[in-house]
């Protein structure tokens, strides 16, 4: 897989095609759908609406509404259906629309999926895919912005994908799906129309590898989902100041590649951590707790953690804007860090 | 469309007086025309985000909201604009706060969904579907305990069917016998998805089974949703617990405004019939001029002061400064 | 108690072949000793934790069960020992699991409130109550799409009709006309609550209110069970749709095996009044004596028999080496 | 009250006495309940039963069960109620029996608590009270072990108490009734019977302000709930080998009194943060992370973090006696870190 780990950040070879994010990760579904009759697709306006995203458009015409299935407004409810289905022989994908209502199904999804296989001596299994969203900006308000994916990754039993580009989405999603484990999947819905080269060929990333998106060695950005691309382009700017910005993406969160985060600091001395999650006992604790300790003797600074701001995602953009972490924010702070001025 | 008998009949003009009703009748062109300028607003890229209309469906909204006193309680939607503007919010900090200005209810922070206003009694309008259920019932428990008279409202759509927070609340409701009035909008979709599709047996026998009063009405007929729910109010106002309205109605416009290519999941027919053969304005209008309560003349008068009430509205939104961004930190925390 | 007829009357003794009947007796018994020994390990500090009683409620767990076939589903609950048993546990790694033994149905990792095994179509104990409505609605699901011909039953106590969990898969369920069986063990207490504080209204009309065949039946009559089992069993797996059984039962001892001072909560009298008039295994046995499907001698044999393999079973467990520390870490992952 | 920082680590003055952490928690509800007409308590079985736990037993006795309420097994249900009623003039004391069940609240909290306040632009409140618990070791397996205090630490808008003596948590426990925000108060189940001394007279205890239980100058031990006393018994063992361990307890995760903990570890350059739950994505990698950035220059070595093993808890004792911390844990790595054999 490491040959793939920079393919995103090159210019599409032959076999290559443009797919946005939302494209990438259709496609991934069609595919997986294609391969193993035993996928199903379930969710609120999942079938004819495609979602209101309209990621799955065309794949309840392609598959039937007997595998595209449109539910109830019932999130615990087809949750739990999926996974006593995911339990007895099928592999169901379920949507959650909003990534703030998993606030709904983390009875299910906590104590029930992630528990079954480990409470029943490894005899059941919950391959189950939970495929919801993240990210604010949206002017969607409080409780349409959130990036609940810390919640998740607490929990043992679960494992937690952000993909970042359309090339890891598919991958990391075909991955999933094969995954014997209940596998939550959060996307940026700001960054459904993102473009990124896809090979015609097929290919899966395995879950758990981090991927260095740039590299360089005067400091380490660790950035998950949205804001790889924010990352990127702090990078570039510090580019310009003379600053070599390595951005790595651990892709999951669990199971985390706490190796490569920490070969990378250990290479720069210098992290910033960066997730559009709250910081305050979010991901970004976590991975800059794992690289203190990791990489202790070689920094030369506490690792910075950049996360949405402490409070409820506010409505109007004027607010709304200051609470995420933006470019300029992480080109001030790593500036600050390498002695820049 | 609704298959039972109007209880109009029961509902003789005298019901109301007909100053009431001529008010009922300006709320609910209010609701028409603020929706009319939100939808303007969004098309015109002047709006940021998105926003459920509400027309069509004003009949609920005010017809409940004319049973309510002014210290009674609501929860509100997504599809909320209707039930704030009915329980007395003032177009024009709704258009503040659709805009996300300092001067909105929420001072820009809420948005379309989720206006909020203890002076009209607005617990808040919500964005997760029947996720104000919980509140709704709590709201009538504070009622009871403190003595004070209150009902509590829970507007919802027929899609928060599927919340199984609804069935445990109701529950509560009956057995604490608490002054909660669960409405139900049946404007016959979930999003993108008839009910038809998402919803099992019959909707009336679910509150039924836990034993709470249950009235099925046309929700295109102001008087009849008024009557009804004054009857329900009033009984739960006398302690004798809750009470649950299914209201059959229709949206005329898309989920959101964004949403304006629906053949997919309607068709045009459909939406015309509605339209035009149950418009709920139209039909009061219509009503009001037969028993000669208002004549044409006196209700273009009155469409035209509302018009202009909701253009100032909106010009005073436009106007409006945004907030500080540093209260972006404040409130999080009382 | 049971207010209405027992439809035994409907149910002719050749309904179930003879011998049915008396494996249906062997197996009460076995649940009805297996438990007795659960308390006897509780009280000699023998068992770790706490442990849930079926005892008085037999003929619920046994009835269904008899109606299904080996490869049905069945989800249990915290009070789930019988469900387990009836489905096919074989006592012996039942004790191992509750003791925490490597020879447990769940290496140990499980214990009391989470025996699965799917040899026997054990999805699964389940210690949040109501938490595995979605779970057996789910397996429904299964077999109608990959058109095996299972059922899958849902087993749980009268205080799971307060998760609104429940009414999101019942309707669920009838939507899709999914083959499950609800089955609703109204044993009277949610803990230390009387179930009639906790539940408004009528327990059948919820199931109705989606459509959802409902029937009541008298809990401690097995014949009555399994009867009604077998056809909603055969009716959900003719393709018809799901059902909903209300069994009327009683646990005997404690909520759990520490609970034994009860009488803040239920009168000494109420207990013995179920335990001398409604003992599921008395009333069977009297009346498979009474119809000569038996003498006292043969059960009493019988009953023998079951102690022996019960004691057996416990002295399997009681020598049986609890797992390596170093397994704690297997079985997180698949 | 930082003259009563130490309290609980004295002996009993003429005015105290000794009470245990439940009985201290019961004081607690019937002081509030006499003094405010407004606080009503609610949960499965706490009227007559006085909860599973018998923490509340007596209180439907004095106070009528008007005000000591029964509920149906509706978690969800009756937590909006209290919600709702907390905005309209009550001020609700909900009982969630054991923390794993907070799993089925986490939207009425997280995305209604905890955000009524900001939505409104400060317009109501929500003064609401969730005591729960947390705490393994008392063989109830998966679903009755967790400690799951971080998913409430990672929302803005809730406050999160988690007491560790009789005397903390009655202070604390009146402080969050008269808060004005939704509080969560985690006890742990295994401490009720914890015997600890309580003035006579009425004191309360500030959200936010950590406690130090213990005075060292070599090691900085951070420890919540349940932990404290592992920590303390760690620390007796490291006396014994001459090592000065500072036990010190955050007493609340939100709002987190950073300044102490900083202070602690620039006094002893080492640090331990020990927490029940999940040490990934849990509450150990914000403490930590907290320390490793504010006390940098201090630390000789990483902030080591010791929580729960990353399993569902199992059920068989030996297996689930490995998965939390002990004492001897605590001891062995404070030791290595302190250079002691
Ligand atoms: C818990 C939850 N699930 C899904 C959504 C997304 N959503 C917003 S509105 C809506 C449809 C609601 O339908 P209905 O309740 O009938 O209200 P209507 O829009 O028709 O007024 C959905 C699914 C949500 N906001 N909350
Ligand atoms: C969601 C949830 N809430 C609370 C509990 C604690 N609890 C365990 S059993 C029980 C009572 C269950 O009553 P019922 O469903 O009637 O079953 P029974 O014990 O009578 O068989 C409660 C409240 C739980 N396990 N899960
Ligand atoms: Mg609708
Ligand atoms: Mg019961």
């Amino acid at each position: 897989m490491s040959t793939l780990d920079v393919k995103t950040a090159m210019a599409p070879s032959a076999t290559e095609r443009e797919l946005t994010l939302g494209e990438a990760i259709r496609e991934a579904l069609a595919e997986e759908m294609r391969r193993d009759p035993r996928v199903v697709l379930m969710g609120e306006d999942v079938a004819e609406a495609g979602t209101v995203f309209k990621v799955l458009t065309g794949l309840s015409a392609e598959f039937g509404t007997d595998r595209v299935i449109d539910t109830p407004i019932s999130e615990a409810g087809f949750t739990g259906l999926a996974i006593g289905a995911a339990m007895t022989g099928l592999r169901p994908v379920v949507d959650i629309m909003f990534g703030d209502f998993i606030a709904l199904v983390m009875d299910q999804m906590a104590n029930q999926a992630a528990k079954v296989h480990y409470m029943s001596g490894g005899k059941w299994k919950v391959p189950l895919v939970m495929r919801t969203t993240l990210g604010a900006t949206r002017r969607s308000a409080a409780q349409h912005s959130q990036s609940l994916h810390a919640w998740f990754s607490h929990v043992p039993g679960l494992k937690v994908v952000l993909p970042s580009t359309p090339y890891d989405a598919k991958g990391l999603l075909k991955s999933a799906i094969r995954d014997e484990n209940p596998v939550v999947f959060f996307e940026d819905k700001m960054m459904y129309k993102l473009k990124g080269a896809i090979p015609a060929e097929e290919y899966t990333i395995p879950l758990g590898v981090a991927d260095i998106k740039r590299s360089g060695d005067d400091i380490t950005l660790v950035a998950t989902s949205s804001m790889v691309q924010v990352a990127l382009g702090a990078a570039k700017m510090l580019q310009e100041i003379g600053v070599g910005a390595e951005v790595i993406d651990p892709r999951t969160t669990w199971p985390l590649d706490e190796e490569r985060l920490i070969e990378s600091v250990k290479k720069t001395s210098r992290a910033i951590v960066i997730d559009e999650g709250y910081a305050r006992y979010g991901a970004t604790a976590e991975i800059a707790s794992v690289i203190a300790e990791g990489a202790f003797h070689y920094l030369d600074q506490p690792v910075k953690r950049i996360g949405a701001m402490h409070v409820p995602i506010p409505f109007s953009p004027p607010l709304e804007d200051v609470t995420v972490p933006t470019e300029q924010m992480v080109f001030e702070a790593a500036r600050k860090m390498c002695g820049k001025s | 469309m609704t298959k039972q008998k109007s209880v109009i009949e029961k509902t003789p003009a005298s019901a109301a007086e007909p100053d009431k009703y001529l008010r009922m009748y300006q709320q609910m062109m209010s609701i028409r025309i603020f929706e009319e300028q939100v939808n303007d607003l969004y098309t015109r890229a002047l709006m940021p985000g998105l926003a459920h209309l509400y027309i069509g469906e004003e009949a609920i909204a005010v017809g409940i909201c004319s049973a309510l006193r002014p210290d009674d309680y609501i929860t509100s939607t997504h599809r909320g604009h209707g039930h704030c503007l009915a329980k007395g919010a003032s177009p024009d900090r709704m258009f503040a706060e659709l805009l996300g200005k300092e001067a909105g209810y929420c001072r820009g922070k809420g948005g379309s969904m989720h206006i909020a206003d203890p002076a009209t009694g607005n617990l808040g309008a919500n964005a997760i579907v029947g996720g104000s259920a919980g509140i709704a019932t709590g709201a009538a428990f504070s009622a009871k305990r403190l003595g004070n008279g209150r009902v509590a409202v829970c507007f919802f759509g027929e899609g928060a069917l599927g919340q199984g927070l609804l069935y445990e609340t109701m529950n509560l409701a009956q057995l604490w016998k608490l002054p909660v009035i669960y409405v139900c909008e049946n404007n016959t979709y979930n999003e993108y998805t008839h009910y038809s599709e998402t919803t099992a047996g019959d909707v009336l026998a679910r509150p039924k089974a836990f034993g709470i009063q249950a009235e099925r009405v046309d929700g295109q007929d102001v008087r009849a949703v008024y009557a009804t729910a004054n009857a329900v109010v009033e009984r739960a106002r006398g302690g004798n617990g809750p009470a649950f309205l299914l209201c059959d109605t229709y949206r005329y416009r898309g989920h959101h405004v964004g949403d304006v290519s629906r053949e997919y999941y309607r068709s045009k027919q459909e939406e015309q019939k509605w339209v035009s053969e149950r418009d709920p304005i139209k039909l009061f209008s219509d009503w009001l001029i037969a028993h000669k309560l208002a004549t044409a003349g006196q209700l273009q008068t009155m469409n035209a002061e509302v018009k202009s009430t909701i253009d100032a509205a909106v010009q005073f939104a436009l106007n409006a400064p945004y907030p500080d961004p540093l209260e972006v930190q404040q409130d999080v925390y009382a």
